[in-house]
């Protein structure tokens, strides 16, 4: 018997080439959104809505219909889409500035009215596609191209905790914080990612994947060394974890 | 004919986009159009609809843009400052060529200004107040029926066009009753057919993709060349004007909206008094009767443009006259309605001058 | 050309708004133009309350006016802001349980109703209203009662709909009280 | 031909070398030669001791590689 | 004289700020704008100054309200998406007479669009992107060390005025370096003082109110008319622009900014195949330089407009010409920036067509 | 020995009427705030930024320099103003739909980033200026303009809890919800406004007090009844208590 | 004159009735005739029996109301 | 007249931009006009990056072009971008350490230079840039190798001040090279 290929570009994902960087941590996520839409059968039904930032070409590469939304608005168009087709599974795919900053907002309400929607959240602790500036979720400390000082209290203030802060909302049904820094990680990531969209196909509220994930060019370190700094500092300030979980076990 | 009914301004565009087929409303309220956003949470229910209350403007519009999206029926209302805000979302909207209807229910400006009923968003609403080489198209309804009957077309053109299509109304017609009759409800299985490119699901075909994108400025231009090829079509079949005793009239009154009314009763006052004057009034105020409006000035011995606003729509007026007359402009501000008096006042001194 | 122009103001309360939105409906069952456009806004947290009615055989220019041709005044503070704009020979309409001090013009016509009173005779304050409705009716006759009434009907539903007698009552009272 | 093996497709690879650093068996490393954009792709230099494992497909950010084995089903 | 030094348009406008006397700015990330973000956060704090990166345009745009409320000079700067956002604060500061500089750097629109130089934000920046009659005054520069002087004459315009100040570049602009000589550093001390209405406190005096605000639309009006008494004056003293080989001109090019510059190579080579060819080329885009170039026009053959839009300013040439000639447009859009060659071509047509 | 007046309006609230309905807690909450200008003598160097909303005519109320901010932006006008003038004191002023529906963004990141300023923030359920529609931290059940069929979580979402979720940034020093629903209950609130004055004052960071209001207009009830109504209803779901105090005892 | 006592400003209420709702003595009530606001404003009914507790004033919504207490030094 | 227009291309980390800057800046000094743009934007990740310079003894119109007069190319993908657009009779720059394909075109001056080779003999491969502005700087002489000196030492300062020989070297040998 020939040998069969056990691991191969999910379905649900185009030829496109991805855009990104060299170890770039965006493109494992696509993968496994990808896998999870092909586990659950949903490619006909899906619909995407990309951010702006360095996955704003997300729209192409996922082979759903798709779309781009205005920087940070992601939430408030996929509610728009999903209120008007309920029976659509809606996702969006959005990094940190983009959500937890212009689009701090949407985000918010989204989780809070309960929209029965799955948000994948990167979380790279910094602005990718305009160049490295500072993001809310900037460790302290930090150097980047608007905080050329390192980040410090006083003037820019402390990084965010979105999932802290999206846990004290009703309307979440499903919030973790994973990483995809080893295969094992990689592995329960794309379980919470699963249950994200497990939570919105049961109807059971809004539903949102935290990745911590890697910069490597604008943190300025090799793909390898971006793993080891994220391992470092990252998941000491953003520890993964389970914040609310509505949906209980997957069969 | 249908039964006249006596409905505020608001709550009869709320109706007759609900006839219209419109079954999704996102919006924020705001003083002095919160009477639709109010009616529309009541009524959409009602037709087995859905109504979202958005937690700002800036949600709004790109609620509108998702709803849009998908190729359903969708409109937000708002006010001045709220319009202002969805001006980033609007460029998004037009770039991505989603039908949807916007109404603003001007009040006065600049900043936060007052809640009375003004024209000074002509310029936001028709040049574009968001970045980029975009239209609106634009209409301008002068009493509630119409409103009516705009709120209707509004929704045909906004398909028709694959474009957003703005309803300038101002406070005095969104807070007024008025007799209306409304028409028939649109039966939903005859509305347009979107699925060509909307979001509804990949399911047996190739996906389709939304955008206003393209990194590479020669696509990108080819997408603008697109909307304005579109643009040209507007302007060639969906210019609306109305004219009122025009034909034998030596001065020419130009007003849209709740102003043109008010000049309506001009005329009539003016007539009385033995002066000859006509009105035209623009329906759409993008594509704007540049054609029509040179021709109805034609031979007349002068042209008095009044707006509730410091002056907007007359920059279009004299684009329109092109030199070949003077054009006087008459206006109030900040919330502040012209009374038929002090307008036959301004008309009377033009008549001096030009005898 | 007929044309009448009101002005009704009052408390937020007293019921001016309904007045004026059954006077400018029963004109529409006249077939005639009408338009009614309420004062609205932070100006009425806990202030007056007004609306203009514009009733015409011809179309109807502005909705609003700086000169109203009649008035129905249910407060003090409105009286104080609505009666020196009155135009001259207008009819100005008082309600005088509540107007405790007199009118300043001498060229308008004043009627004076003392129309909480009556209501209450009637069996319920809030009717006022319509007292100072029926006083107008008779005065300008701008519209007929039969439309009042068929304005009335088509307002007052479900719950409401109990009140109907009761307000006609309160308009005929307010007519007959004008007569005088 | 090896049981267990990965092919890499080397113009979406782009030298991350990710996939490198969690082989178990470290079969993998990067080619000598530049694909056209110019990077040094991964490359299987060992052809034998590949388990199949994907801890490579795992991690690959580009959707690059591919695993194959023989006498498997499930995938996962 | 001031050393040269190459410096690219982004950072050579923050440094004019600094040099301006500007110790504050709010901002927010966006290409091809970026890099003066960056810049401003790397050197205010040089100099006592407070970067601060706003949560997105909406915030920033509120951050210079405030900031400018209390007197200081402050500034920020975006591109077109983020622009479209900041309109509503800019109608309430241009509401609140508060003297702020605004840059953007303009791209492709409309929507996402691209990050390429456009100039399709004109009608945005000069007729009113927000609700309400007001006015930015606008500046546009066509070269790095224009855009340093102009900023440093932003901030005076800003102050002298109460007045947002928009200074209106492209990407190219941002993103190109050319030798710049830097004005010296301002003397804070010399800075207009502000104290008799901005807000820093109420003691030993009435307090300062500031608002866009009145309930009752008679104050509104006069606020207004209290704007438009201002921009009359501006219109009066600040109109700018300039002129290249006009005088035996046969035809007249018009253009700003970024596309002047390329007009003038355009000048150069028609120049050289025997074609009378001039540049009129407006500084402040409000106010528009009418009369100027009504004047320049006179007894020429043709006039052809160019812009990186399908054509917004070609509206202000044709109310500045006003039917006494025809006016030629000539445009690019979504970030393709003509060459001289195209441009020549276009101006070629024109002169065959008139000889 | 005459009487004296030992209870009488506060120095820093002007001779203007108040606009507010009868019974609005708005007016004990400004008398609240002047008291305590007054006894922190800064009037003289207080800025204050009123919201849109019904207090939009707060600016005029508060003998201190004043403005009034676009509809949510207080806190991005009030960061405005005291990084232009660290030496200020400045206070926002905002109702739970300026607050916690359009200005959400601006609130939370004012808070994330510290920023020295105070936020007296009037959660009435409702928005009271515009008449009556829902606010985000409308109950459950509620009917409003725009929830006539009674808030329900399908439709409308969750009430949200503002205090909650600002307790989860690190740069909230102070931030204390009450009520003014009795003598004893505006006492506290007293003391709470004072200590995020001082909060501020310290320099310690961001600080905000929510204060559960009526508003008898729009909850159709009479003063009282909306008093008792707030106690039944809004204290259940918006528990009053401390939750970040970075300043101690005040001495 | 009494010791304590409450001075209201009949024109600045709005007849909210809180303070009456408060007063621990129950000396205060709504005055029968309307100020000019069209409001029936609360007055000190009974002169005798405040005891200055300033309860009236800290829930007057409208600042209408000053106390006067006698001996009394401190505010608060 | 003179005008000279560059596009030097290659991959993020080759110091392309820097090359363009130094001569740019040196054109300057040499009491020219000149431009340097950058391309920009998200087609940068792990693409291509580069730059146009225009010297010119006039005031310089546009700062980009379509047609370049001279071109720097660092690799491949920009060997295949760029080439089809140079001007006839233009000039082809090639770092043949990377790019080991020849170029198409038949009526463009091509000089192949070995760039990391020489670098790497001088002592550092990231100063190939300057090995192939040498090259460019013999072949054109658009500006004095003073003011390209002059440049580098503003540009290159503290730490990196130290690199300022060695890039001089590179600059030296790339000249060489060219004359050859
Ligand atoms: C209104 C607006 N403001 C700013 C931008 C510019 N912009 C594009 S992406 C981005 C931030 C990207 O960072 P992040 O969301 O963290 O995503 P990443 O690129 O890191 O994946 C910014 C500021 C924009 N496109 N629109
Ligand atoms: C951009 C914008 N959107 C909407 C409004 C209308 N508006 C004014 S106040 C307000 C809400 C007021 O409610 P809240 O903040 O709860 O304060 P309250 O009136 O209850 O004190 C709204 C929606 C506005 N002025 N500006
Ligand atoms: S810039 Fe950062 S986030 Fe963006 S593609 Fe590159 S590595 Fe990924
Ligand atoms: S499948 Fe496992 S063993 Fe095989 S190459 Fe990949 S990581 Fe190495
Ligand atoms: S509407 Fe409500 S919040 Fe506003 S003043 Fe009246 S009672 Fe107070
Ligand atoms: S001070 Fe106390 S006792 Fe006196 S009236 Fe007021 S509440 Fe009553």
């Amino acid at each position: 018997m020939a040998a069969k290929a056990i691991f191969k570009k999910p379905q649900s994902l185009s030829d496109k080439e991805f855009t990104y960087c060299p170890g770039c941590h965006h493109g494992i996520v696509h993968r496994l959104v990808a896998e999870v839409i092909d586990e659950l059968g949903i490619q006909g039904k899906t619909l995407m809505v990309a951010p702006v930032g360095c996955s704003v070409f997300a729209y192409t590469f996922f082979d759903v219909d798709g779309t781009v939304a205005a920087h940070g608005r992601a939430p408030a168009v996929a509610t728009g889409m999903k209120r008007a087709m309920p029976d659509k599974v809606v996702f969006t795919y959005q990094g940190d500035g983009d959500l937890a900053a212009i689009g701090t907002a949407e985000i918010i309400h989204a989780a809070n009215r309960g929209e029965k929607i799955t948000t994948i959240f990167i979380n790279n602790a910094i602005y990718g596609m305009t160049g490295g500036q500072m993001a809310p979720t900037t460790l302290l400390g930090m150097k980047t191209t608007t905080s050329p000082y390192g980040r410090e209290v006083d003037r820019e203030g402390y990084p965010i905790h979105v999932s802290e802060v999206l846990k004290e909302l009703s309307g979440v049904a499903y919030l973790e914080r994973v990483a995809v820094s080893s295969p094992a990680e990689v592995r329960k990531a794309k379980q919470a990612i699963k249950k994200a969209f497990m939570t919105q196909i049961k109807g059971l509220g809004f539903s949102l994947v935290e990745v911590l994930s890697t910069c490597p060019t604008n943190w300025g370190l090799s793909p390898i060394e971006a793993i080891n700094w994220l391992n470092e500092n990252m998941k000491k300030e953003y520890p993964l974890g389970v914040f609310v979980d509505k949906v209980g076990e997957l069969k | 004919m249908a039964e006249k009914v006596m409905v505020k301004g608001n709550e009869a565009m709320g109706e007759a986009a609900v006839r219209a087929g419109c079954r999704l409303y996102f919006g924020y309220p705001i003083t002095p159009q919160s009477e639709l956003t109010e009616y529309m949470s009541r009524r959409l229910p009602e037709v087995e609809g859905t109504f979202l209350q958005s937690e700002s403007e800036v949600a709004a519009v790109n609620m509108i843009y998702g709803a849009a999206s998908t190729g359903t029926r969708v409109m937000t209302s708002t006010s001045s400052p709220g319009f202002s805000l969805m001006q980033e979302g609007i460029s998004y909207i037009a770039g991505a060529e989603l039908p949807s209807v916007f109404i603003n229910v001007v009040r006065g400006g600049p900043g936060l200004g007052d809640i009375q009923p003004a024209q000074s968003d002509y310029f936001q609403g028709t040049k574009g107040g968001g970045h980029g080489d975009y239209h609106l198209i634009v209409l301008a309804p002068s009493s509630v029926q119409e409103a009516v009957d705009l709120v209707q077309l509004a929704f045909d053109l906004a398909d028709k066009y694959r474009n957003p299509v703005l309803v300038l109304a101002d406070g005095m017609l969104g807070q007024m009753m008025e007799p209306v009759e409304f028409p028939e409800f649109r039966d939903l299985n005859t509305l347009p057919d979107h699925s060509s490119w909307a979001m509804q699901g990949c399911e047996g075909r190739e996906p389709h993709k939304i955008t206003s994108f393209d990194i590479d400025p020669i696509n990108l231009e080819k997408m603008n060349l697109g909307y304005q090829k579109k643009y040209r079509e507007i302007e060639a079949n969906e210019v609306r004007y109305e004219t009122e005793m025009i034909e034998d009239a030596e001065y020419l009154l130009v007003g849209y909206g709740t102003m043109a009314r008010i000049l309506g009763t001009v005329v009539k006052m003016a007539r009385n008094e033995g002066i000859k004057v006509g009105l035209f009034r623009p329906i759409t105020l993008w594509p704007f009767p540049y054609k029509e409006l040179e021709s109805a000035a034609e031979g007349k011995k002068a042209l008095l443009t009044v707006e509730m606003s410091m002056g907007q729509m007359v920059e279009d007026v004299r684009l329109a006259i092109n030199g070949k007359m003077h054009v006087d402009f008459y206006g109030r501000t900040g919330g502040v309605v012209p009374t038929p008096e002090e307008v036959l006042r301004e008309l009377k001194k033009i008549v001096e001058r030009s005898e | 050309m007929s044309e009448n122009i009101l002005i009704a103001a009052g408390f937020g309360g007293q019921g001016v708004m309904l007045l004026g939105q059954i006077l400018a409906t029963a004109a529409m069952y006249d077939n005639k133009h009408s338009t009614w456009l309420p004062s609205y806004g932070p100006e009425m947290r806990g202030g007056t309350a007004n609306c203009t009615v514009v009733i015409s055989d011809e179309l109807i220019g502005s909705p609003v006016t700086d000169s109203p041709g009649e008035l129905i005044i249910m407060n003090i503070p409105s009286l104080l802001k609505f009666e020196p704009a009155l135009k001259e020979d207008g009819l100005l309409i008082l309600n005088t349980s509540v107007v405790d001090r007199a009118p300043q013009r001498k060229d308008v016509e004043v009627v004076k109703i003392d129309a909480n009173k009556i209501a209450e005779e009637i069996g319920n304050t809030k009717i006022s209203n319509m007292v100072m409705l029926g006083a107008y009716l008779e005065k300008t006759g701008a519209v007929t009662v039969e439309s009042v009434e068929k304005a009335l009907r088509k307002k007052l539903t479900g719950k409401k709909a109990a009140l109907i007698e009761l307000n006609l009552k309160a308009i005929e009272a307010g007519m007959k009280l004008a007569r005088k | 031909m090896p049981k267990n093996f990965v092919v890499i497709d080397e113009e979406r690879c782009k030298g991350c070398g990710l996939c490198i650093s969690v082989c178990p068996k470290k079969v993998l490393d990067f080619a000598d030669h530049f694909n056209s954009k110019g990077y040094h792709p991964a490359t299987q230099v060992d052809k034998e001791n590949c388990i199949g494992c994907g801890f490579c497909y795992m991690m690959c950010p580009d959707t690059a590689i591919t695993v194959y084995r023989e006498n498997v089903e499930v995938k996962g």
